[in-house]
């Protein structure tokens, strides 16, 4: 149990770090994906189904895919 | 966009995902989920959908004024559930105290105002959402 | 200290996503850290309402809650999500009317073409 | 039935705010805007009537009792605020009915008045929330709406100001959450009044907490509430939003958050806060510094609502420094100031707003002269801005008399002398304003006398926000007793 939840919180910390490093802003939006759905399994394990389940539609869903869509229209590496 | 396979795999799984979405919205007083979680979801289903048969497509399945209207009708909904419980006589938003029937637990159909609000909500973010994802990916 | 380890790993990505806002001149970057922010103060909350070995608070017909996690920082976080999710697609609407008008998301080279400007 | 009032005004606005995309004519929309507004303040008066009269009201949603249910309270605080955003905000929208055409393109009018509602109605609701749940959600409907607000015109200059007004904002919000995660924490309520109870008993264990959420409640409000350093977001969107915006976002947004941090800080945290950190100290000392680089950089200006946007920042600091002087006088002195500063900046940016609806000029070089196109205008601005100054007469002398009172009662003369000196600077950048607007040559040799060609419904809100703020300097009774009483229910 403990091994799991610190798997997880390392995993989101290293997406993090992940999102901060890239410059492609089109994996950082994908990274971003992966942490929330990262994101949704600890609320998961934090016996929150409700946030879990809003965060995998939102997080992973609706909104890397608003930032994809805005990274199409605007260019793709940050400087 | 036009791309066979995308096409054949969003045809089968958009009613999928509709169901889902539907699933979510109706048994938010049961389970985990609810309005907004479901109607994220119903959203992701019309997104696909535009995605997979382009913008057009989607219009016309959900012409602006028609999201419009879900979008102000779904919170309007949800107020004048509310006002029931104020004209009653007891408080704005109440529920078995407005006389709304409480049902058997556990079943479709019970926990009275709750089953009705998560349909109002649901209907509101799937417009919504949909609507963000039209202005943002607009051509210019 | 098993609690514990929540809150740290929260603190540590309340850094990470301050220092991607503060840091990072692209304004995607800027969104996205603000994004991470976010749910580095919602995992506290959840954290702080969570008990040890407990239940989802989910009343289900025939089984009684023995040990509920407490649902009213989970209601809390629902409508902080909602909230972060219409800020960020506000955000990213009004970045695309700034690369309209800009031709650049970046944070530097804005402030030197509104200085140009006026 | 008559508890119900409590809701009432919310719920007019609300519904109205949804109905309003659906109107596709701009006439009728402001017209729906504007009724509202009126029914509102109809149902917010009588709320005043009955709180006046019987105390404190407070309203359970959905008839469940805190600290489960949610809890909606109608206090003297809310009744006061709640009367100040309607004289503010109907005037307001009777302008905006006819200066937005002239600002924004067609499709962004609907919007307008769908936020501008949202916006109000996100007021009242921070007025009135009884539980942090409540409040952080209407702080987001209020950012959002703000932020909105200023963009609704689609210019390079407004699009850049908001999403800094947003991020700053966001952040702001998340510093809020976390304060609320903190008191959380060691309390187990959202409550307000069960969280003080609580807080009681807890804060002298967990000092930390208490000490980690007061810092972080200070940067989230400060952020939306712009004490110093934190101020940069304001003069620009302050300054590029369209004018009746102007008015709404600087007379009554940003004070909103005083009213909140009054409610949380002094009506919550409490005296056990108050010994575990130096909160007053601090906000004393930023607010000293707000008001002197606030009125330097007003003086800097060249742009005529970028000046009135830092002298906003200024007002803001003398709230501030009221309310931690540590004096009741003082302390209901800047509650007065609200309201005074919300009727003063309110007539100043409509003004502003006539002016340049009728000229087209914002730039202060290019304003020499200007009392000779829009005599009248001119003297609503030079009313209020005599009543920023703080003249004798005007509504402004009447609290920061009561600043001046509570810091020498306080035997603090040095925050006395702030008041004195910032009162001359804010003099050194009004007045070339006026002075040289009725008595300078312009450039074009419009010097033939005649009456502003400005609608009425651009001159009338300028001119009664203008008039009431003189009425309530000359008699400030009303507006006084209520901030007396406030200071009496929640000074520390």
């Amino acid at each position: 149990m403990l091994t799991v939840r610190s798997l997880l919180l390392a995993l989101l910390l290293l997406s993090a770090l992940a999102v901060a490093r890239t410059r492609d802003l089109l994996s950082a939006a994908v990274i971003f994906a992966g942490y929330s759905l990262i994101m949704a399994t600890v609320w998961q394990q934090l016996r929150a189904p409700d946030i879990a389940l809003a965060e995998a539609a939102i997080g992973a869903g609706i909104t890397s895919l608003l930032f994809i869509v805005t990274v199409a229209r605007t260019g793709r590496y940050e400087k | 966009m036009d791309d066979l396979v995308l096409k054949v795999v969003a045809r089968v799984i958009i009613p999928f995902i509709q169901v889902y979405g539907l699933y979510v919205v109706l048994h938010g007083h049961l389970s985990p989920g609810g309005g907004f979680a479901g109607g994220v979801i119903l959203a992701g289903g019309f997104i696909l959908y535009a995605l997979a048969y382009g913008r057009p497509a989607l219009d016309s399945l959900l012409p602006d004024r028609l999201a419009a209207l879900l979008e102000s009708g779904g919170v309007l909904w949800y107020t004048g559930l509310g006002l029931v419980g104020l004209l009653t006589g007891s408080a704005f938003l109440a529920n078995a105290r407005a006389g709304f029937p409480l049902g058997v637990p556990g079943r479709l159909f019970s926990g009275g105002i709750v089953f009705l609000l998560n349909l109002g909500i649901g209907l509101k973010v799937a417009a919504t959402i949909s609507t963000l994802f039209r202005n943002l990916q607009e051509e210019e | 200290m098993v609690q514990n380890l929540e809150y740290i790993a929260a603190m540590l990505l309340y850094v990470t996503g301050l220092g991607i806002m503060l840091f990072h001149s692209n304004l995607i970057k800027k969104i996205i850290g603000m994004n991470i922010m976010e749910t580095a103060v919602f995992l506290i909350f959840i954290a702080a309402g969570y008990v040890r070995g407990g239940q989802p608070p989910i009343a289900l017909p025939g089984e009684p809650l023995l040990l509920p996690v407490n649902p009213l920082p989970q209601a809390l976080i629902l409508t902080g999500l909602v909230v972060s999710v219409s800020i960020t697609a506000y955000a990213l609407a009004l970045l695309r009317e700034i690369y309209r008008h800009f031709g650049t998301l970046d944070a530097a080279e804005i402030a030197r073409r509104k200085g140009e400007l006026t | 039935m008559t508890t119900h009032l409590v809701v009432l005004p919310i719920l007019v606005l609300l519904v109205a705010a949804l109905i309003l995309p659906l109107v596709r004519e701009p006439r009728r929309a402001s017209l729906i805007g504007v009724s509202a507004l009126a029914a509102a303040f109809l149902l917010w008066l009588a709320l005043a009537f009955l709180v006046m009269r019987q105390g404190a009201i407070s309203y359970h949603l959905g008839g469940w009792p805190p600290p489960v249910g949610i809890e909606v309270i109608a206090d003297k605080l809310a009744v006061f605020f709640g009367l100040t955003v309607f004289l503010v905000a109907i005037p307001t929208a009777v302008f905006a009915g006819v200066d937005m055409p002239a600002e924004a393109p067609e499709p962004a009018l609907s919007s307008f008045w769908t936020l501008y509602l949202l916006l109000v109605l996100s007021l009242l609701g921070l007025a009135q929330a009884g539980d942090l749940f409540n409040m952080y959600v209407f702080l987001e409907i209020s950012s959002l709406a703000a932020c909105a607000l200023v963009a609704v015109v689609n210019r390079p200059a407004n699009v850049e100001a908001a999403f800094k007004y947003l991020l700053l904002s966001t952040v702001g919000s998340g510093c809020v959450l976390l304060a609320i995660a903190l008191l959380y924490m060691i309390t187990g309520q959202l409550n307000l009044a069960f969280l003080a109870r609580e807080l009681e008993h807890q804060a002298p264990l967990y000092p930390k907490n208490v000490i980690g959420a007061g810092t972080f409640l200070l940067v989230g409000l400060g952020v939306k509430a712009a004490i110093f350093p934190l101020h940069t977001w304001l003069p620009d969107a302050h300054a590029s939003a369209p004018s009746p915006a102007s008015a709404l976002l600087s007379g009554l947004v940003v004070k909103v958050y005083v009213v909140v941090m009054v409610r949380i800080v002094w009506g919550t945290l409490g005296r056990a806060f108050f010994t575990l950190l130096p909160f007053k100290s601090v906000l004393l000392l930023l607010a000293t510094i707000s008001i002197f680089l606030a009125s330097i950089l007003a003086m800097a200006q060249t742009d005529l609502k970028r000046m009135l946007a830092y002298s906003t920042v200024a007002q803001m600091g003398y709230i501030f420094l009221g309310l931690a002087a540590g004096s009741r006088t003082a302390f209901a002195g800047a509650i007065l100031h609200i309201f005074n500063h919300a009727l003063l900046k309110g007539a100043l940016f409509l003004a502003a707003g006539a002016v340049i609806w009728r000229t087209g000029r914002r730039r202060l070089a290019e304003l020499v002269g200007v009392g000779h196109t829009c005599p009248l205008t001119l003297s609503f601005f030079a009313i209020a801005a005599l009543g920023m100054v703080g003249i004798p007469g005007t509504s402004g002398f009447v609290s920061k008399w009561f600043l001046l009172v509570g810091m020498l009662q306080q035997s603090s003369p040095l925050l006395a002398w702030v008041v004195l000196i910032s009162s001359l600077l804010n003099a050194a950048y009004y007045f070339p304003v006026i002075i040289l607007g009725f008595f300078g040559h312009g450039t074009d040799n419009e010097l033939r006398f005649h009456l502003d060609r400005i609608p009425p419904e651009l001159l009338l809100p300028a001119g009664s926000l203008a008039l009431v703020s003189l009425f309530f300097g000359l008699w400030p009774s009303f507006p006084l007793h209520l901030a007396q009483d406030i200071a009496h229910d929640f000074f520390l």
